[in-house]
């Protein structure tokens, strides 16, 4: 199950915004990307997560290998908490969403339509999600938004323990999460004008 | 009674202890005078020589259809107390009172349909009586769901109370527009009946009961139904008071 | 004031929902009625003025949950609440900005699908009369209806069933003024009734509005 | 898959949307054409098949925005992109979940409907023979429409005039089964047409609305 | 332009939250609030601004002095940043969004459409909203969310200079924001259910 990214670009909104991305993740590690805001960082983890495609190079990887879990949770408001994970569980084939509930303290919640949760109790349940899907790969963009000191403590945990079962995690945060992972800045990778863009002449299949 | 004196029954205490003192003779009153009007009604009054034996749907047909109608304005008050006074019990009667509405004016389509169809050879005609009842029903079909719709019930009482009110100024509109948009059957059918004088007074004591039973029915539901609602609502309270810890 | 009017045409220009949306139903509709009944043009001449009112109730109708569950959503309109702006001035502009929208090219356009369903032609006149009379009332009742129902589950649906009976004394008269024109009667009572409808609906129906929102934006 | 079902009838029960919108926009159209066109029954069961038909598709075309939308705006439908659901299943079980919460309802609800608008007896078997043929092809075709639009700014103008077109066979068809239905004619070829429309596009649609689908993810 | 509150109880979907709450907040001051996730941070801010009334208690200050910035900023996808900005500036009736760019590092982006911003940006440009109301008392509900270390500092400026300028601000956040600001931990004022709830007779009119 190890990811493995080579010499990637991508883009959003058709411009190219990071490029010659290298690194791989292996089981039982995890990797955090940091870089200014805007910098792209949602964009590479939607390319790994298989949700666009890649300008350039590749993601290796089994497809279903990943949970993906965005700036937004998915939850569906009128829905309770329970109901929300089940309904994932059950899409990702896997049983039981007790530990999800234990692992994100959601126990007293679990009758509450997620309309009706907090800020940081939404986060919380979007990330239970994670447990339910069963997947190796944990595709994670600012997980920790909204939350208190308590709850990235229970969210590091969580990580913890999926790493030490022989998961891995990518994630994209601006805070330090007390993880004992590698970092990867990717601010030195940020696309560059090309440089034989000099007339209509340098006009390739990309328009650039 | 001084006007104090009468406001104290909105403590939902107070009401409920008076609703259960009140009830049982309510009830027993609606029950007698409904039974007994409608037999009498049913089988101790003649055919009608024109409508025949049809013409008894009307000890069901007309008091449902006039309750159906005084349902809505008994809302129309409590919605006013409420938004001016804001007494729960208030706003809780005008939602208790809603479906009790519907049901009369579901029995008052259905017996009008199935009056209409040996009468005017239709089950349903664009008549302006019946066209504005569709009407109403759709009302309180709005004004149930926008109840159902809201969680916290102070919001509920508030937007139902401001419904019920622009409603009720836009039913009265309806009402006028119909009639200028269709003359239609309905009056012409009650006309053939009074224009028989003794077979009018034939039918309008046991009509007379009929009503009376309905009203009393009405009453006792209402109270039976508000009794519920004070419960329901101190039930929600205190379980999410429990939930919070 | 004026910039949130001037924002909510430019939203409805750029985003869909607005102009576009409303005509475009308006035709699906009077296109449509010929397949659906027969194309006889005698038939849709008869029913011509009532179709074409109803098609621009319905083009009204769909367009209004977009009148304040847009701001709700992304909280502009706690932040409106929390503005200079007054509620009531916010709901009118709402009202109005939908109109200009919905009403007002439902209106202009008119003529043409009233061609599509062979309207006689004295019925016409009374056709724009009677949109350009009735289609404010429509806009102010519907934003009265997205006021009560904005942020709540069901939203669609009660709208609908909410707005549906407030709509029927407007589509009676103005239909009636349709039809009577398009008949050659004289329709001085219809018009008045629905210049009545329109203006009380204006004066009043704002400060309802104003108050229902306050209440659900709580 | 079924949970995906499951949960979209529960979403749909609970959130509004479903079940109820399509019917009361149904009984809306009903209820206001007699207002439009007249109370006159004579006129009123003449057009009857064809209005009913219409309100249908109408009914059909209003809810289609909500099939993706909502799923796409809150990120639910990332999720299920990432998900072991092949995108075929997803798109195919949303048109059977808004089929099951407007075609459904419609048909079972359109006895009533030709009530009130005085269809002539011998009409009410062929009018809910040509809905329950008719109706599952415009939730299909519908579904194809959202899945080009969701994301799209404009989507709802954009969907029903894509839309649109697509639904006129359908309604051709559907509309002459219930019109020579109620006037007691054969109904043969169009009913083999319109079963015909219904199975093609069920079995060939949905490839094309997952591809696009995912394109429109990216 | 002093805001004091006194003895409020605050309720969210008909329950009460936080009760017994009282603070003032003087011209010049921050006032940071503090408290687990669900504990009601949000609720009273929305309450403070007069979105939703008490229901025990004032809150005394001019209800036109408040500028509120909620969880979500309120952005209209499809307007340009300036659109966006040049809208609040007018129903302000402030002049003038120059400052506001400024402030937040906007101006590379003043004609992107809202939509296509990363979700720092985005925040950024809900940020500098508050700028352009010229209102002196900011309500903030977790204003930091998504924004990397360089925006934080940003925004901490931003409240800085408000605060020279006689301003002042009640904060809801998680993180440390190296503001110079009071501290009140929440946590504390949760409402406890009433002690008289024996029978049915304790029922009132709140039905509790
Ligand atoms: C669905 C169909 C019908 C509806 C909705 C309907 C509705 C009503 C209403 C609202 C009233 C008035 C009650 C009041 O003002 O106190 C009423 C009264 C009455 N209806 Fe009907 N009706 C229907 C069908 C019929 C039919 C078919 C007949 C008989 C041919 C009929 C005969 C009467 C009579 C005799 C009254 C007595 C009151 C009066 O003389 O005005 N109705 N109905
Ligand atoms: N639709 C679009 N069209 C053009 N550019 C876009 C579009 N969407 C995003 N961008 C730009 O692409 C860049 C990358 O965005 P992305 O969301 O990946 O950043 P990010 O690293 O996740 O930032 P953040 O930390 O703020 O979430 C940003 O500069 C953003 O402004
Ligand atoms: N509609 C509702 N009905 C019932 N309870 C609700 C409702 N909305 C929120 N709550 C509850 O009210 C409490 C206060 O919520 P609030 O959003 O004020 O918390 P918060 O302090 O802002 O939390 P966070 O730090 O996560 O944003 C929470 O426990 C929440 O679950
Ligand atoms: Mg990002
Ligand atoms: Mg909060």
């Amino acid at each position: 199950m190890t990811l493995t990214v080579k010499d990637l670009t991508i883009s959003r909104g058709g411009i190219p915004v990071l490029e010659g991305l290298n690194f791989s993740l292996e089981p039982g590690h995890a990797l955090i990307l940091r870089g200014p805001n805007g910098v792209g960082k949602t964009t590479l983890l939607r390319t790994v997560a298989g949700l666009q495609p890649p300008v350039e190079g590749e993601v290796q990887a089994a497809p279903e290998s990943f949970a993906y879990a965005a700036h937004s949770d998915g939850l569906k408001a009128t829905l309770s908490v329970s109901e929300n994970l089940h309904f994932w569980a059950d899409v990702f084939g896997t049983k039981g969403i007790q530990q999800a509930l234990d692992g994100f303290d959601l126990n007293g919640l679990v009758d509450r339509p997620a309309g009706a949760l907090s800020a940081g109790q939404k986060r919380r349940l979007g990330l239970a999600r994670l447990l339910v899907t069963g997947r190796p790969v944990w595709i994670l963009d600012e997980p920790t938004v909204s939350l208190d000191v308590a709850s990235v403590e229970l969210f590091a945990n969580a990580v913890r323990a999926h790493l030490a079962e022989g998961g891995s995690a990518l994630i994209a945060t601006h805070i330090d999460l007390g993880l004992d992972a590698e970092v990867l800045d990717v601010g030195p990778f940020r696309a560059k004008p090309k440089s034989g863009t000099g007339g209509f002449d340098g006009l390739d299949e990309s328009f650039l | 009674m001084n006007m104090n004196a009468l406001w104290e029954y909105a403590n939902p205490v107070k009401f409920s202890r008076t609703v259960s003192l009140v009830l049982p003779w309510v009830s027993v009153l609606a029950l007698v005078s409904l039974v007994g009007g409608l037999i009498w009604g049913f089988f101790f009054t003649p055919d009608d020589f024109r409508q025949g034996s049809t013409v008894k749907i009307i000890f069901i047909h007309v008091p449902s259809a006039m309750m159906a109608i005084s349902a809505w304005f008994m809302m129309l008050v409590t919605s006013l107390i409420w938004l001016i006074r804001r007494h729960h019990v208030s706003a809780l009667a005008a939602k208790a009172a809603a479906p009790i509405g519907i049901v009369m004016t579901l029995i008052a389509l259905a017996t009008g349909a199935i009056w209409g169809q040996p009468m005017w050879g239709t089950w349903w005609a664009w008549d302006p009586r019946l066209t504005s009842f569709l009407i109403l029903f759709l009302f309180y079909l709005g004004y149930v769901a926008l109840w159902e719709a809201i969680d916290n019930p102070d919001t509920a009482a508030d937007l139902t109370s401001v419904l019920c009110i622009v409603g009720s100024v836009f039913a009265f509109l309806s009402r006028y527009a119909v009639n200028f948009w269709n003359q239609g059957l309905h009056q012409g059918a009650s006309l053939s009946l009074d224009k028989e004088e003794n077979v009018a007074d034939v039918f309008s004591t046991p009509l007379y009961v009929c009503i009376a039973g309905f009203i009393l029915l009405f009453v006792a539901l209402v109270f039976l139904r508000t009794r519920t609602e004070i419960h329901k609502r101190r039930t929600k309270a205190l379980l999410a008071r429990e939930r919070l810890g | 004031m004026i910039s949130l009017l001037i924002r909510d045409l430019r939203l409805a220009m750029r985003a869909g929902g607005g102009f576009g949306l409303g005509l475009s139903f308006f035709l699906i509709v009077t296109v449509l009625v010929p397949f659906g009944v027969g194309p006889e043009s005698a038939l849709l001449a008869k029913i011509a003025p009532g179709i074409l009112w109803l098609g621009a109730l319905l083009a009204c109708l769909l367009s209004l949950d977009r009148i304040f569950a847009l701001d709700w959503e992304d909280g502009s309109l706690d932040l409106l609440a929390t503005s200079p702006l007054p509620m009531e001035g916010v709901v009118t502009v709402k009202a109005l900005a939908h109109w200009l929208t919905t009403g007002l090219p439902l209106c202009l356009a008119s003529p043409v699908f009233g061609l599509l369903l062979s309207l006689p032609e004295q019925g016409y006149k009374w056709l724009i009369v009677s949109l350009v009379l009735g289609t404010p009332a429509l806009s102010v009742i519907g934003t009265f209806g997205a006021a009560l129902t904005v942020g709540l589950k069901r939203g669609g649906l009660l709208l609908s069933l909410l707005v549906l009976p407030l709509y029927v004394p407007t589509l009676i008269f103005g239909a009636e003024v349709a039809r009577r024109g398009a008949e050659g009667l004289t329709t001085t009572t219809p018009v008045l009734m629905l210049a009545g409808i329109s203006a009380g609906t204006i004066a009043l129906l704002p400060f309802a509005s104003a108050l229902v929102l306050r209440v659900n934006l709580r």
